[in-house]
Parts: C-alpha cells; structure tokens; sequence
C-alpha cells in the first residue's frame, strides 16, 4: 500500500537526553537491524537520515534547520519516515562498542541486540554523554568527556585497548568522523582493521542507492546502501576521516 | 530472445564499449562512483547534470521509489566547475559530461570547461522540476536549437536530451538537429507528483517531480520511434529499461544505444548482467535491428 | 486511513451515488454492461465515446496488458446514434454520454442526441489516436473553447476530458472553463508504444496507442493538482486508480470525483470493494479533503 | 518476461482438415483448459479470437481478411498469440459434446481429456466434418450433414435424444449460433437448460475483459472472461440466438 512512499508517524513522546539530544518516539514500528537508519521528513522542511534507536524512535541531536523543526514538534504531530535502509551492524558475541556524541543512537539497539560485552561512551561533558544509563544497564561502560565531567579526561578513543581488542570479535563505532578515523588508526596499528565497523555519515537525498550524493572514494561505495556500516579495511585509503560531499556534491573536510 | 554481437559502439560521435550506457544523475555525482559503472560493464556514463553555478539542490523528500517507477525532484544539485576534479582520473573512459544553463551562453560556457576532458556532452534541456533551468528552455524549440547551436560549436560530440513533456517531441527533435546536434537522447522523466494522504501534503519536497523508471518505457519508447521517423541524428533510447529485451525493443524503436537510470537502484550490478545476456560472438550486427520496426 | 461519509455527490452539475465512476471506454459499449458496473456500486457511469458516425475501430491488436498499466488503440469504435437503444433502459440513472467529434458542430450534434436521456455529457477531446478526432482538438486551446462551447450550449452538464499529451495541461483546462464547461476531467492516456521483440513491429495495430493503469497515476496526480490551481470548475480525476487510498489521494490532490477505467480489469467487482474501504457513517465529509494538498 | 504482450509464435506445419478448415501448429505450447481461447495476431493485418485445438495449435476456417491471411503463412512463418483466456469448459464424467462445424475445434482436446462418452458431430457436408476419425477414436460417435452426404441428413441438434441426455452429467455444444440455440431449445423442453455449456461467439477485441465489445444482455456478461462458456440457464433469456454486436458495437442478428 504505502510503496516507498514516506509512512506517516505520529510523535508519541519527545523524551530529552542531554541538553542539545532528544529522543522522538513514535506510533508506527520498524522491523529492523540495529544500525540502519529512516529517512525522516519534517512537513514543510527537509528530509534526513536517522538512525532508529529503536523499533519506534529516532534520537535525535539539534544541529540545523531540519532538526531544529523537529524539535519544534510534540506528541500528535506527524512526520513521514522511509525505511529502514542500509545493511546494520554485523552480530556477534563478543564485540565492543564505541560510540562519541549522537553517535551512541545506533549504538544502542546493537548493545540491546546482546553481543556488546563493553561500550566505551564519549562526549564533550558529563551531561552530554547519551544513553549512560541505559549503557550501563546492558554491558560494562567506560566514559570519557573532553572537559574531564566524567570519566577519562579526553576523547573516547583513547580507552581502546590492544587487551580488549584482542578479545573481542569486532568493534562498533560510530561518532564524529574524526573521532572514527582515529579509532580506525589504532586497530591499523594494532594491524586489525577488518575489525572495526564504522558507522559512516554522508550527505544523503535518496536513501536508496541511487542519486549518488552519498557516494565515497575510492570505491564509489554508497553509504546508504552498501552502508552506513563498513569494516574498517574498505576505508583505510580513500575520503574517510578526511573529507567528505556537501548537499551541492562539494568535497569539504570532515 | 536474438543476441547483438559485442563490440566498441558508436552513438553520434561517441565511441562507447558497448550500447549500455548510465543514465544522467544517477551515482554521477563521483567520480569513483561513475568508475564503479564502468568497471561493472557500462558501456559509456553521463555525469550528473553540471551548471553554471553550484547548486544544493531542492529540499527533501527528493526521490520517493512507487509502483512501477521512481518519482525524483532532486532540484539539479551539482557542485558546478568543482566537478572537473571528480573525473580527472577518468581521462580516456567513455565519459559523457551532462550539462545545462540558464541560456545559449551559459550552455556553451559550461560546455567550454570539459573541453578535452570527457568523450562529448550531453545538454539536458529537460529537467521539469528547475525554474529559470532544463524545460523552461526545452519546451521552445527555437531555444532549444539556440542552445544546441552554442554547445555543439565548441566542437565536442553534443547529445540533446530531450523532455517528453511537449505536445510534440519531433518538433523538439528536429530543433536540436537543426543547431548541429550529434545525437538525441529520449527521454528525461516525465513530469509527475505523489501525494502523501497521511501527512496531506505532496511528498516531494518541490511538491512536482519526475517520473522514470518501468512506468515510462513505453512512452520512451514511443518518443524514440516517433523521433526516428522526424530525425535523420542517431538517438539513443532512455527510460524504463531494465532487462537485455527492453534494449532490444529501444533499438527496434530506432535507438543507436540505450541509457539506463531507475534500474540500478534493483541492481547496481545490471550492466554486467544484461551485457551477458544482450552479447554473444554469434550475434546479430547491430544495425540489423536499429529501426527495424518501422519497416 | 480516514473515511468519508457516504451519500449522493455533485460533480459539476451531475449528481453521482459515489465519489467512483466508471471511466469512458470500459465496458461502456452495452447498456447491459453499463448497468452491471452501476449494480456492482458505482458511483456513476460514463459510455463509450460516441461519435457522429459508427466506427469499427483500429485493427487488432487494440489492446495489450504491460507491466504496470494497459496499452490500447481501440481506434473509437462506436455504433453512433444506434448507441440510444443501449441506454434507454437506464433513463434516471447517473450515465454520462462521452461524445467526440472532429468539429465543434460535430461534437454538439452528437451532444444533442443525448438531450433528456442522461445526466451529463463528457467531451472527450483527448483520445490520442484517432486521426482527424480526439487529440487533433484536445492540444488546440481555441479549438477546445470552441467545441466546449457549442457542447455547453446544448444545456446539458459538459465535462471535458483532457489529453495529458501537452506541453502545458493548464492552459487547455482554462479553455475548457472560458468555453463553459462543467467540470474538467483529468487525464485520458499517454501517448505510449510497444514493440513486440520477436516479431520486430509495434504490437498495436495502430503502431501508437495510449497508456492507461497504475503507470500514469502519478501523472495525473500532477494534472489535477495543476488544474486545480489553474481552473475554478471542478475537477473529476481519472488515471491509476485502483484502492480506496488512491481515491483520497487524488481527491486531495482537489479532484471531486473519480473515474476508474483500466483497474476494472483486474477486479470488475472494485467499485463495492473500494467503496467498502472508503466510506463509514463516521467518516468526513469529502470537502474536508478535497484539494487540501494545496494549503 | 512477456508480459501481456503477444507471444511470438512460430508455424511449424499446417494440417489440412476439411476444404475450408486447416490446423496451425506452432512452436509455443500453451497450458490451457479445454474450450480456453487465445488472441491471435496475424501480423499487419489483425488479431481475432481462437479456440486451442490443442496445447500448440489452433484450427481456422477460413471467413474473411485474418483468417484469409493466416491461409497465406505456412512453416517458419510468425504470429503472435495472447493467451489463453476465458474460462473453458467444466471437467466431468459422463459428457455429451455437440459440435457444429469449426465448433469442434475447442471441443477436440475436451474429449482429448476424458469424460466425455459420446460426440454428436454435424457440418454442411461430409467434407466438412471436422475431426471425425479423431473423435471416433475417442468416443462414440454420430454424425448428421445438411446435405446427407453422411449420417443423419439435417441438423446436428436432431441427433439429441432424451435418453442420452438423461444419463448424462452435462452437454458441452460448440458451433453456430442457431445450431446451439437449438440446442438450448431442447434442453429447455425436457427442463434441464443447466445441464447445457456454449461456447459463445462474440466480437473480440481485447480478449481480457475490459473494453465491453464482447458483452452479452441481459446480464452484461463479458463473453471473453467471464465465458466463453456459459452454462444454457444463463442464456435463456437476452440475446444469445437473437443478435450479437459487430465490431462497431451495433446490434446484428446471429
Ligand atoms: C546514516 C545516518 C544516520 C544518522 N543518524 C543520526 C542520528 O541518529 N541522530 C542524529 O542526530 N543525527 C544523525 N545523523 C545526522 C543527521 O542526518 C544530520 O544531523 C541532519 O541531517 C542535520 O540536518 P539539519 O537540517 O538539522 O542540519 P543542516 O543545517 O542542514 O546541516 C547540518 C549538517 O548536517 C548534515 N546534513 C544535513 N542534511 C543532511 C542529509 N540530508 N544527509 C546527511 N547529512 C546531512 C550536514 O553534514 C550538515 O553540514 C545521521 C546521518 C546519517 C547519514
Ligand atoms: C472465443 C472464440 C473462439 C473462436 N474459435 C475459433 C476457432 O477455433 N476456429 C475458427 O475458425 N474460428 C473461431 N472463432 C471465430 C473467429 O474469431 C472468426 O472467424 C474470425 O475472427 C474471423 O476473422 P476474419 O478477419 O477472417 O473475418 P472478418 O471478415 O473480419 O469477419 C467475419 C466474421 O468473423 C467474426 N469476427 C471477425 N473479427 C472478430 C473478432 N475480433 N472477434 C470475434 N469475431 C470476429 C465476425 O462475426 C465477422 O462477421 C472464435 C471466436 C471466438 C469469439
Ligand atoms: C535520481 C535521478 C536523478 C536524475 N538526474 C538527472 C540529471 O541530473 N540530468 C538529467 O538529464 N537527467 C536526470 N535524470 C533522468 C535520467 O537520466 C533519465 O532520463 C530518466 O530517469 C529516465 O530513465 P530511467 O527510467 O532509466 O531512469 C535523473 C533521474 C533520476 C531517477
Ligand atoms: C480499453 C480502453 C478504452 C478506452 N476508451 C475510451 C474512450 O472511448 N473515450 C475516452 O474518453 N477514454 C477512453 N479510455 C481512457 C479511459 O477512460 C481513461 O481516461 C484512462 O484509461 C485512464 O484511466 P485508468 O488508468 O483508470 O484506465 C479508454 C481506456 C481503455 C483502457
Ligand atoms: S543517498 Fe542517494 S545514493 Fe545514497
Ligand atoms: S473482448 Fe474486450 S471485454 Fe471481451
């Protein structure tokens, strides 16, 4: 009935995570794999990606105009959502979660999934550090906040270990891009970078794989269908880490 | 189903590797991705459509996928001159570089820049859904052969691509031939719109949009026989084809060569695949069947 | 889905059971066949076009199934005037007499045979492909103020029935409505063609034909919606509709009333189905919706 | 792959049957219900109606500017056929067949199936029999020409007796229009109209039920989808044996 066209979904609640994150829950439910994300279009303003934070949610970060729209809603109004799209997270047993900023959204149905023996959790402060709790509830959590409000002072990188690697099957990441490039460099290091999976952001129109915008080099891969999630091995060469495409297909950095 | 014999085809001017070709504004937007299409057996890409000046694009919803086709009004996004980095690594490859302007001189302007660096353009005058650009200067036939005049004397091989929106192609077509066009291409999308009856609204962010895909080919297909007839220039046949028949039925039509859009979205990998059922050693000469169904 | 109250409706002067009619040229060559639609929960019913002298049609094939939509050329076959024995036994019910011609006297000479024994007439000025009628007026936007006009004089309720097959739909909708049309009804099939692979030649027997079904619903959610804009008679959409869902979408997109041809095909009992889904003691009224995707 | 578009079909031979009858068969094998019709294209000049005789093959009389046509092609030669449509006869054991000339074309692969025991076969002369050795071999069977060159002089309906239709399930009649209306006539007579099924002759020019040109009063009834084989009790009253429509949907007598 509803082709591809976007399902209409009534805002439930609105639940703030941190000052500047919220999560939006909503009437229609999504069967779907933890990491794959909906396009979300806000009536009047814009269509975006988003991962699911769950089978009826989106969390989501304010940045610009389309989410600040979406903040502006409330219980009863509608948005259209189209999706899932893209290929998840791979399951696993015993994996390691990374996640920095609004990053964790995707994050936290994978944890849920089970699998997640360890989540490392980053953000700018204490307050801005997304899902503590839940994290915490579902597999051992370690934090770091650039301001030092909690946990490790500094960046969430820096809590991998060559320990907890080698332990672990796979490694889950998703976060500023910068903040992925350099945990792809350490399993380089660690000469392990088949085991990251990333979580790649890129300007995305179509959602389905066909108007290019969210393409990547070297490969030509498309973060929205052959992605969001690559193992770190497709992007040791190439953009990742270092630049990326606007909404006019312009590279500019990440 | 007969079978052509493989080869190195040539569409008005341009030498392509075989008749299957990447629509215009499909994964064009790279330069790594328009290699991915031709390492997976395309025969020649178009680019996205590259203007005078870089463009974001319309808001979204953009592209919606429907029943029997896909809806798009991506509003032209392209990053203008920029675009030239994308396909310096492609130097050699049958590039074909799509382009439009608001006018004959931002046409030729932007024409200029490829110069030397891509196999022959394609000036898309066709796009529905970009005010000031595409048909606003597609349905005027005199325009339309203003605009081709003021590319194709920059020399490079210049395909017009046409819209189906008019009450009259041939006479579009016979424009574009008239100011020095090497080949037509038929069709762009056809000009459409969904309405989402939940949010009550239409679900393109331009509120009207293109149709392509399945739901256009015989209406590609009529355009392309119906040029043939008005049209003494090669055309080359897009819209809705999906499989090694619909080729066939496109060049029946009178189609030199065959671009294809929607359809990769079912299958990135469908060049190979047709290629493989489209060719073999003991096959027919194209030509026996270019046009073949008007006789 | 939202529902809509059930009870009569008014489509420019014609009163209907229901927001679904039956579309011209779809079982409407007997007055048994007519009948059997109504019984089965139409909302109204529109004839076989009629025209001023019986037509046999074009040489078969006249019609092919495609892929998401139907392909034909029956060629207006007709018994003219002989036609008034098929529908007297329907005197009272809401039949409207499609009628076309290939003048403007013609087209109200036909009119005035209906004169008493219908509710309303539709114009078609549309169909695209009989040479000399149809589609010949339908792009012309003074012939189309003419022939409305000489129809409307006769006193009957006019609709006129548009050919999407134009550059600017709009523009022929405001001749409609300077003639003194009724309502507008959007849209007859697109100008489409196949070609059969293995016998090499297009599979109508009039080469050319017109595209109808699921393929073209979303342009003609685009005409009416443009219509809607341009004109301020009402609007009955017609084009790939086959659910109840569509019917609002194309009510929304500001159409009163809805005609159904092609999708008669797949379910000849879709009427009471669709009106099932559609209609509760609880639903809105129709005017809640209608054109809203404009606010 | 076909889609509803003609399929391409090749003669491989044609077999002559009586003076002006033939049998086309092609290289395309259909699966089909006995009394099933297909559209057949003759290319350039037009596409009409015709029974399967069998699973590959259709047999025409020749009456005018198609089947005219279809005469001139012979092996190698193409057509292109749509198909099979309408609704074919109803399986049974203990059947009687009628057959009025050409009529025995799509009765041949019922009695081909089984269940029918006897065939009642009539044509102008014994020339014109059709399928005569075919149907002895299959069921017993009586013959009647209008001309008495063989069997009962005069008309095929006179071979119906009560007795054989006493003891049968059903009567499957194809032929004429008047010869089946006469047929009907009986059955109404000895009160058992339901127990006959015709296989009605109407214009065609879709064949898949939507453009009207085949329809029948009173009812309305689509002779190409919803028959071509309607049980009598269905055509006791309307049109059958008074008049059918021409291809301009002009009432014409039969
Ligand atoms: C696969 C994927 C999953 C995502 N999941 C989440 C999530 O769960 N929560 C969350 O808060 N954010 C998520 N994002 C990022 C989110 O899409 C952007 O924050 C959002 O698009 C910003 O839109 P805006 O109009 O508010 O901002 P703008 O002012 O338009 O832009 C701000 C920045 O957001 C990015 N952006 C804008 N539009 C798009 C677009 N169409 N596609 C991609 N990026 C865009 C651009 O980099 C831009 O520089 C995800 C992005 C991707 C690609
Ligand atoms: C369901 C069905 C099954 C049939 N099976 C057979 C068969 O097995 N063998 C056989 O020889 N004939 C069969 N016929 C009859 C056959 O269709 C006509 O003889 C044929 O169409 C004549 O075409 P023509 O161009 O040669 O003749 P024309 O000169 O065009 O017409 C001669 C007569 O044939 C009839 N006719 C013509 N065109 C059509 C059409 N499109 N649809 C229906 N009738 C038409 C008309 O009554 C006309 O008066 C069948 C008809 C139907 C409806
Ligand atoms: C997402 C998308 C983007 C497109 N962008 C362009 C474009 O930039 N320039 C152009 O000339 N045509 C563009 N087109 C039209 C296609 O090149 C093609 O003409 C049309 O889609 C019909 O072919 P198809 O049915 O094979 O897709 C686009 C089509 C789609 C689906
Ligand atoms: C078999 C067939 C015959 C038609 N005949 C007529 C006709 O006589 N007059 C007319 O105005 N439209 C005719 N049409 C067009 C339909 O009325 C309608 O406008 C078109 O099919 C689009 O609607 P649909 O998609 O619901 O079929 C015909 C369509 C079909 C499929
Ligand atoms: S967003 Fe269009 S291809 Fe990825
Ligand atoms: S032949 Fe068209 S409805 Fe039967």
């Amino acid at each position: 009935m509803s082709e591809g066209l976007p399902v209409p979904a009534r805002i439930t609640r609105v639940i703030p995570e941190t000052p500047s994150v919220a999560t939006f829950e909503f009437d229609a439910e999504f069967s779907f794999i933890p990491g794959q994300f909906v396009m979300v279009w806000v009536p009047g303003v814009d269509e975006v990606p988003m991962a699911l934070s769950s089978a009826s949610s989106i969390t989501v970060q304010r940045v610009g105009d389309a989410t600040a729209a979406l903040f502006r809603l409330g219980p009863g109004d509608s948005i259209g959502i189209r999706g899932p799209f893209g290929n998840g997270f791979p399951r696993g047993k015993k994996m390691l979660a990374v996640a920095g900023g609004v990053g964790a959204a995707p994050l936290l149905p994978a944890v849920a999934a089970g699998g997640v023996e360890k989540v490392l959790l980053g953000a700018r402060s204490r307050d801005e550090l997304l899902f503590r709790e839940k994290f915490a509830s579902l597999a051992s959590l370690s934090v770091a906040t650039d301001d030092g409000s909690l946990g490790l002072p500094g960046f969430v990188p820096e809590l991998l270990n060559p320990e907890d690697l080698a332990s672990c099957d796979a490694v889950l990441c998703c976060g500023p891009e910068r903040m992925m490039a350099r945990v792809l460099a350490l399993l380089v290091g660690w000469g392990c970078p088949g085991k990251g999976y990333f979580s790649l952001h890129r300007y995305m129109k179509c959602g389905v794989g066909i108007c290019g915008s969210c393409c990547i080099d070297p490969g030509g891969l498309r973060v929205c269908r052959d992605g969001p999630i690559f193992s770190g091995d497709l992007l040791v060469e190439g953009e990742f880490g270092r630049y990326g495409r606007d909404a006019a297909g312009r590279r500019c950095p990440v | 189903m007969i079978t052509l014999l493989p080869g190195p085809v040539s569409a008005g001017g341009v030498t392509l590797r075989n008749h299957l070709v990447l629509a215009a504004g499909v994964l064009g937007t790279t330069g790594a991705s328009l290699l991915r299409i031709l390492r997976s057996g395309a025969g020649g890409v178009v680019t996205k459509s590259i203007g005078p000046i870089p463009l974001e694009g319309h808001p979204g919803p953009c592209l919606v996928p429907i029943d029997c086709g896909l809806l798009n009004a991506m509003g032209l996004p392209n990053p203008s001159v920029e675009f030239l980095d994308e396909i310096s690594s492609l130097a050699g490859q049958p590039v074909v570089a799509s382009i439009f302007g608001g006018s004959p001189e931002e046409c030729a302007a932007v024409c200029r820049w490829f110069q030397g660096r891509v196999a022959g353009v394609e000036l898309n005058l066709s796009c529905p859904h970009a005010s000031g650009f595409g048909s606003a200067l597609g349905t005027n036939p005199s325009l339309v052969e203003e605009c081709t005049r003021a590319v194709a004397s920059a020399g490079l091989p210049t395909w017009v691509k046409l819209t189906p929106n008019v009450t009259d192609i041939c006479e579009i077509g016979r424009a574009a031939e008239s100011g020095g066009a090497s080949a037509i291409v038929a069709i762009n999308t056809v000009r459409a719109m969904r309405i989402s009856v939940g949010l009550r609204r239409p679900v393109l962010g331009n509120r009207f949009g293109g149709l392509s895909g399945r739901a256009v080919f015989p209406i590609a297909v009529r355009c392309v026989y119906e040029l043939y007839d008005a049209c003494s220039i090669p055309i080359v046949g897009c819209g809705g084809v999906s499989r090694a028949e619909d080729v066939l039925e496109m060049m029946m039509a009178g189609a030199v060569a065959v671009e294809i859009g929607s359809a990769v979205m079912e299958d990135i990998s469908l060049f190979s695949r047709i290629g493989k059922e489209l060719y073999s050693p003991d096959g027919i000469p194209a030509r026996e069947i270019v046009g073949c169904a008007h006789e």
